[in-house]
């Protein structure tokens, strides 16, 4: 058998029973990695529960960066007896499996072509510890301990993680540090390590940080000003909510009274998070709400009143796999339409399309400043993949000489001095009128805000032409949006070509990895990457620019090519889709083997009959 | 509508308030409603009442859902900014809205179907978390704006003007919002002047969820026989059983009011209310004597009117949540934005 | 001057206060023009208010059966001074004007190139009756007179429906007949009766009926075989349910019991509404509920769980103008974007697009077959023009021999046969699965429904394959769907042209005037109306044999037309755009401009830079 | 989860019912709730109580929402249809699957979440409705599948597992169904099946809408020190005022209990309830005394278990409509298509 071998880079996968512990000791290892400057990417992959089922932590060790899902097992930690038998199953050939040797790992289990690693970790536990939970817990910090051995990852690095982790709790950390040494000498004793695999010191990571989107998205929103933000509990949008909760204890507190400067509602449902949004932002605050799916559709009512009445408000969509429930832990970008035309009517919404955390930091903190500009729905697009995964970003970045951009905001020195105000006037043809926040002025400058027709100076009215003009001039404010938004990232080949790719979002990294590999294989191809709705002259530029077009995304239909043809009219034949939907990240393996079906790598023809 | 031009009459001796505003600044655009709408006499009690209290219109927000009745933030305080929201939703919007400014005073009109039905969740909800405003709900017991269906309010054993029977059990909005939380709770009839004034002041100034249901019959399609919500019905069953008067904290006008069974409670502002109890066991303070009290008179047939709850040891969600004291949409980026310096640090966190 | 001379070719419009009790005079005057065999229709213009507001009725009358709105007022009743002004200056030069003339016309208001009939209503009224409220009622029935008189309409006829009227109120009768000849003495006596304009018995009506889309619907679910409605009070859709309730009251009592045979709920909001249906849905009932906009945003969610857990539905929606609450007695084409994607993930849904009433009651009742047949919810496509205002339509049709199509249910019988049964199993290749009624079966056949995912035998599932099969069949199941809807009609010019037109629902009648006032100035167009979404593959096939074709819609967005360079992957620049959404119904003079604006009457190429 | 299979042991001796099944012909898959949570006693009481009450489990329907509670459905029951909807909105979906089909037994499952958050407009309109179902929430004052935020059952002055304190007055759901019209209203523990069975038996006979509060800690988010949802909490403080034992009406078991203060309560399908009251005031049939006994109990911090009210003069909602006996989904084209003769008179007379 010929073992796998390969200095940073592979894939280890963890299986484990959620609710076990596994989390911290798994996050753990991964971090080491990173510390040791080498590129890493774990991924989480769980159920929809709370505890008792298989979950899944995949980490990527990647020397080049590639931080993309890559599919596959080289090694396995096979921690759970349920699922055992499908995860020593998916275990590429040549590849290492790590398992609780306690119990005899099971005939029909077995296989000849992987290399086992039985560490007896229940018996040690036994013997080590009389407290269950111990028993339980420190199952977790032997095996990273005989990985660190197996992997050649520097004890030195494990220990400081340790040491950080159980800041506050010191007393944890000597036993922690225990537990690793006990795994790391069982391993060490009886295996051959290093293995063929191994994690080696490398400067591929520089100043990089390492933190998950919602973090990243929470704390843009405390950086962009938000002072009021709305949810409603759901996976995977919990945790920005909650992490915006935890910024702003830290640093949004007043110092001479230690009250807050800013405020936080767990609303009834999304249809109430939104309504608050609404209001707020009606009120002159800057304020959010993170949802997912589910939540997009019950708000889809009041996104109509915030287009048409012109309310400034910023909406986080974390998608996940559906339709309807779906599968609630799993990642897609399947909420494209339904944000990007949400509600009855002709309504369209501004969206923002970060790839990774640090964009989650920069295009939050920027919805802010365009949703009080425009002076409408901002949402902002991520998925669970970048939401609830650690990732490796760019450090975030602030210049304190940054003003917020309120928008046209009418004062009361404006009034006094006599200026017209309409609150639907477009004084400045592009679109965009002034508002008036609620209290201004005690003579002049109130309105009334309202989902029906009115008309430039906010009076009920029936009167169709002036309807019309209204709902034409909301289309302008959008052309004018247009040019403003965050502009798409174009990435030109050095070799000429004529062919080209677009995508967004998460599935970024799997395809910087792809272009790549279908450079290797000769197939050229300039990229786009996009970074917001509605479309930049960028982005028709672009398409027009190129004969044949793939579009990767991760959802059935097609989704974004949708708004593409509709929006830019473009030929749909043009466009070809490369679309997966199956909850798990899109790889570069994917990727390019789909785009090889449609593309031939002479780069001349794409070939007909791709299949959407 | 386009079409109503609001007439200007001046009238050089109407009465001035502290402000030295007259009556007259606090109208709004002439009402579209049916002649003879209860609403109307609701929005003309809105406008005595923050005349009377010397409140500056322009610090006042007044929201609504859809419906006959949220229409009526456009009849009244003009020169205030108003929100006719969607149906059923004006109290998340006036949550946020809340949120964001603590200053201003906040008047919430719905109707029964915009409240007790498609916005029963949101109207619960709200009273739950102590909002600092004024819910009012003008309960006619029918749909007015979509042509008289039943609302959730309507009696169980009324008949429609179509002459179908309503089976379901009736929301009791009042009771219901005792049994939420809400720290006053009052219920008033769009006839009675002299009750829904004094009581509206009251709301207005009271600290925390102030809800009032009031019974405003629909001319059009529920004053008719059968309707238990209807003028005629109403005038015979109405058991009143507090008489409100608010006196502002600067000129007390007790000598307006007999003595006798009279209960005074201050308000959070250092104002305070007397009451005047007409059934010598009601105590205000008793959320749970309040709703057996309602439950019985329900039973009987008999519609408690008046003060039924006020909780003198309110807070609100800004105390609550203690949320600094200025307001959220004043506040700059010195103030919300943590700088350069501590994103370092951050970074190096996170390493 | 010249007067205004036609015969059954005009527009009378009545501008009235809502609640002074003219409409069903107005509706009177109609319907003895129809009763005369002339075309005619009627169109009510209302507001968002209840009582005191200005409110018109509009009476098209054309011999040439020209249904659709044609804009322009040739003669005006003015019995609102509040709109007066407005109202006279809207009158045709030439045209003529009936008020009431007990107070004399404003001298603004006057006009030298109309001919004025000024009837002293209020004198008359307070002169013949002492009751305010007769003296309200009969100044319409007043003027209904004196039209008579003036455009020549038989008396006798008018009788016939007032006797039709107050069928079971007898003595009504006789005071209204009286009121009648008031107002046909005052301006016999007066005036020079008949005018230039004049109604005169015709042929064209023939078996035609007159009722508005809301009834016929109700009617087609009555004959549909649904049993249970659930619905939230909504203009323009409330009329649809409650006419359903007041037609079951007639036609689906038990004989023996009194009992009802159907149920009816009014819902505390569209959620629980499409809640309900989805409940009856699975349980084996046919049910639906009926509302507009706002609705469809509300039911989202549940529309995406519908999709996805394959539940029978059906759901109307009469369209109003959007977005948010818009302008809500007034309508628009603009909700197809938000049923065909209604949700999160990836959805769809089956539209069918009735375009007058006889449709509505076809649609209707084949909606719940199709519902049943394709496991998925259906949703019927009206407007407040088809659906709130009266229309000459065929009468309906239906055979006793028509069985309900209640799709593929696995039996009790089956099951005991031994057949396999999984629920979303696709048997037979179509994407189409069997289904079992709740309590079919005391061993065999229960399965749990949910809108998580699943496996073919109804067991949840995370595994992304099995997601992704069944997310393929739910494709596979919308294709089979494709060619088992309504198929579009087709109308070949009969000169040969590669020019074309599409259009559907309400637009229709305007449309047929147009395609003949374009024939006249030497425009051949073939034309296409579509009736059901997803489209056939005739859909393609018709936009493949031209060269260029114009989509027709009442939205801003145009939306159908997003929709079929989606679905069938059109070139964009084929389907040239023609929207009007001001909201009131269009008319074949707007389309006529407008197309002649991109189409060039050679009949060769289509102008470039037609605007969106 | 697909991973979990489930382990059928077959044990002879397992007493079987008047239908010949074992109390395991009523069980459902395996639980992947945590380990110890509240909900799987409360999935054990349903199994027992439909196998006491000799139900055919092919002829219930048992609908939920979405949350850890909600899922329990499949796991009990598994010879029923289920269905798991979307979250908040079981009622509305029950109250359709009741109308096409009213010989099924209903069992609604939610979470307090699910129904006093985002559900609650649809709890408040099902009960008012009376639609004849046995509707469970199973009440542990946090969103447990979300991992523990607040709901709006918890306690005012609770305090999370992060320290989180809440301010919102909490709502009672019982309460809340009783003023509501619910025509039986009880409220349990998971952790007393003793209580718990008898009470499940009553609800699922009683004919109209049937309301139980069962209070079943989360042992992951909410078992903690300041949560007044934990065990050891609800332990202290239970105020259990009322025994309930359902009887029915073939082998009425009265031997097994003391005689004393009994009270019986003839069910709509001839079988009763017999009660054994504690609290010597407390009259189950008067609404407005149950709501004033659990208020005040709640202001001393009691939770009041037991039966709280039955209207013994319930109708459900297809009596109020008067729907024909047969389940509307089992008519035929000969009963609802009115044909081509009457069509033919109607079209006549729209000319
Ligand atoms: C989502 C939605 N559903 C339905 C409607 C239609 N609608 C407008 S007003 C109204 C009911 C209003 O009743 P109520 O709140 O009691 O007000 P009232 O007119 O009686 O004062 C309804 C159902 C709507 N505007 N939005
Ligand atoms: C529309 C929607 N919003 C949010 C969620 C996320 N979610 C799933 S379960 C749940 C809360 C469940 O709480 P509860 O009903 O109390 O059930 P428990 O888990 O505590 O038993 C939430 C918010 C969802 N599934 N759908
Ligand atoms: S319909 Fe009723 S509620 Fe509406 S304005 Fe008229 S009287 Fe008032
Ligand atoms: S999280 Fe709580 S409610 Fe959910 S299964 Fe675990 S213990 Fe039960
Ligand atoms: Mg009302
Ligand atoms: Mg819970």
């Amino acid at each position: 058998m010929k073992q796998l071998e390969a200095v940073n880079d592979f894939v280890i996968k963890f299986a484990n029973i959620n609710g076990s512990g596994s989390a911290s000791a798994n996050l753990m290892f991964a971090k080491s990695i990173f510390r040791m400057g080498v590129p890493v990417s774990p991924r989480n992959i769980f159920p929809s529960n709370i505890q008792g089922l298989p979950t899944w932590y995949e980490v990527r060790v990647n020397e080049k960066g590639y931080l993309g899902a890559r599919g596959g097992v080289d090694f396995m930690v096979a921690m759970n007896s349920e699922s055992m038998a499908a995860d020593i199953a998916s275990i590429e050939p040549g590849g290492y499996l790590l398992y609780d040797s306690t119990r005899e790992l099971p005939r029909h289990m077995r296989r000849d072509d992987i290399t086992l690693f039985g560490v007896p970790l229940t018996e040690m536990c036994n013997r080590e510890y009389n407290d269950p939970r111990q028993r339980q817990l420190f199952k977790n910090i032997i095996y990273v301990g005989a990985l660190a051995a197996l992997l050649d990852i520097d004890t030195a690095v494990i220990n400081d993680v340790i040491n950080e982790q159980f800041k506050g709790k010191e007393k944890l950390v000597i036993p922690n540090i225990h537990a690793l040494d006990m795994g790391r000498d069982y391993a060490l004793e009886h295996f051959n390590c290093p293995i063929g695999l191994t994690v080696k010191r490398s400067d591929q990571v520089g100043d990089k940080i390492f933190i998950d989107g919602n973090s990243a998205a929470a704390l843009g929103c405390v950086y962009g000003g938000a002072t009021f933000a709305s949810w409603y509990p759901i996976t995977p949008s919990s945790s920005l909510a909650e992490a915006f909760g935890s910024y702003c204890e830290k640093y949004r507190i007043e110092p001479e009274t230690d009250k807050k400067r800013y405020a936080m509602l767990q609303a009834e449902d999304e249809l109430a998070a939104i309504g608050m949004v609404i209001g707020a932002g009606w009120n002159g605050s800057r304020a959010f709400t993170a949802t997912s799916g589910p939540g997009i559709s019950l708000m889809s009512e009041f996104l109509g009143l915030a287009y048409f009445a012109e309310i400034p408000s910023v909406i986080f969509d974390v998608q996940r796999t559906g339709p309807s429930t779906g599968m609630p832990t799993r990642t897609q970008q399947s909420d494209i339409l339904a944000c990007a035309y949400a509600s009855h009517g002709d309504t369209k919404h501004l969206l923002l399309i970060p790839n990774d955390p640090f964009e989650c930091f920069e295009l939050s903190a920027q919805a802010f400043d365009l949703a009080d500009h425009f002076q409408t729905p901002v949402i902002v697009i991520t998925d669970l993949d970048i939401g609830m995964n650690d990732h490796i970003t760019k450090p975030f970045e602030w210049d304190d000489s940054r003003r917020y951009n309120r928008g046209k905001i009418m004062t009361q020195e404006d009034l006094d001095a006599g200026r017209d105000f309409g609150r639907y006037l477009d004084v400045d043809g592009d679109g965009v009128c002034y508002r008036t926040y609620p209290g201004t002025h005690p003579e002049r400058g109130s309105f009334f805000t309202r989902g029906t027709s009115r008309d430039p100076y906010a009076r009920y009215t029936e009167d169709g032409k002036i309807y019309a003009e209204n709902m034409r001039r909301l289309d302008l404010k959008f052309e004018t949006a247009a040019r403003a938004l965050p502009a798409p990232v174009t990435q030109i080949a050095p070799e000429e070509t004529d062919l080209a790719v677009i995508y967004y979002g998460s599935t970024s990294h799997a395809m910087q990895e792809s272009l790549d590999q279908l450079a290797d294989q000769g197939l050229t191809l300039n990229a786009m990457r996009l970074r917001a709705f509605p479309f930049s002259p960028d982005v028709k530029n672009f398409i027009d620019q190129h004969s044949a077009i793939i579009v990767v995304e991760q959802n059935r239909d097609a989704q974004m090519r949708t708004l593409l043809i509709n929006e830019l009219e473009i030929l749909p034949e043009k466009l070809m889709p490369v679309t997966y939907f199956e909850g798990s990240p899109i790889t570069a393996k994917y990727i390019t083997a789909e785009v090889l079906k449609r593309l031939s790598p002479n780069k001349v023809t794409p070939l007909r009959g791709a299949q959407k | 509508m386009t079409y109503v031009i609001k007439p200007r009459a001046y009238h050089p001796n109407l009465p001035k308030n502290e402000l030295g505003l007259t009556r007259r600044d606090y109208e709004g655009a002439v009402s579209t409603l049916c002649a003879g709408c209860g609403h109307d006499s609701i929005s003309a009690g809105i406008i005595q009442a923050c005349f009377e209290l010397n409140l500056p219109a322009h610090r006042i927000a007044k929201l609504s859902g859809i419906g006959c009745s949220s229409k009526t933030p456009t009849y009244f305080l003009g020169k205030s900014h108003g929100f006719n929201s969607v149906h059923g939703r004006m109290p998340s919007v006036l949550t946020g809205a809340n949120m964001a400014n603590r200053d201003l005073v906040y008047i919430g009109v719905s109707g029964d179907g915009d409240s007790a039905s498609i916005g029963l969740g949101q109207f619960a909800h709200i009273m739950r978390r102590g909002v600092n405003m004024t819910y009012i709900v003008e309960n006619n017991g029918v749909y007015g704006l979509t042509k008289g269906q039943f609302s959730a309010t309507a009696d169980t054993g009324s008949k429609s003007k179509k002459g179908v029977e309503n089976f379901d059990a009736s929301i009791d909005l009042a009771a219901m919002a005792i049994q939420l939380g809400a720290s006053f709770v009052a219920r008033s009839f769009s006839g009675d002047k002299e009750q829904l004034v004094p009581l509206l002041k009251a709301a207005i100034k009271h600290q925390g969820a102030a809800f009032i249901d009031i019974l405003s019959p629909c001319v059009t399609f529920n004053n008719h026989k059968g309707s238990t919500k209807s003028y005629d019905y109403i005038r015979e069953h109405n058991a009143t059983v507090v008489k409100a008067d608010f006196i502002p904290h600067k000129e007390e006008i007790t000598t307006r009011y007999d003595a006798g069974s009279v209960q005074e409670v201050t308000l959070h502002d250092g104002s305070y209310i007397r009451l005047k109890k007409l059934d010598d066991n009601f105590d205000t303070s008793n959320r749970a004597a309040a709703l057996q009290y309602i439950q019985e008179h329900q039973e009987k047939g008999e519609i408690v009117t008046g003060l039924l709850h006020l909780n003198p040891e309110s807070t609100d969600l800004h105390q609550n949540l203690s949320t600094c004291d200025k307001p959220l949409n004043e506040l700059h980026e010195e103030e919300l934005c943590p700088g350069e310096e501590v994103l370092a640090l951050i970074n190096k966190s996170m390493r």
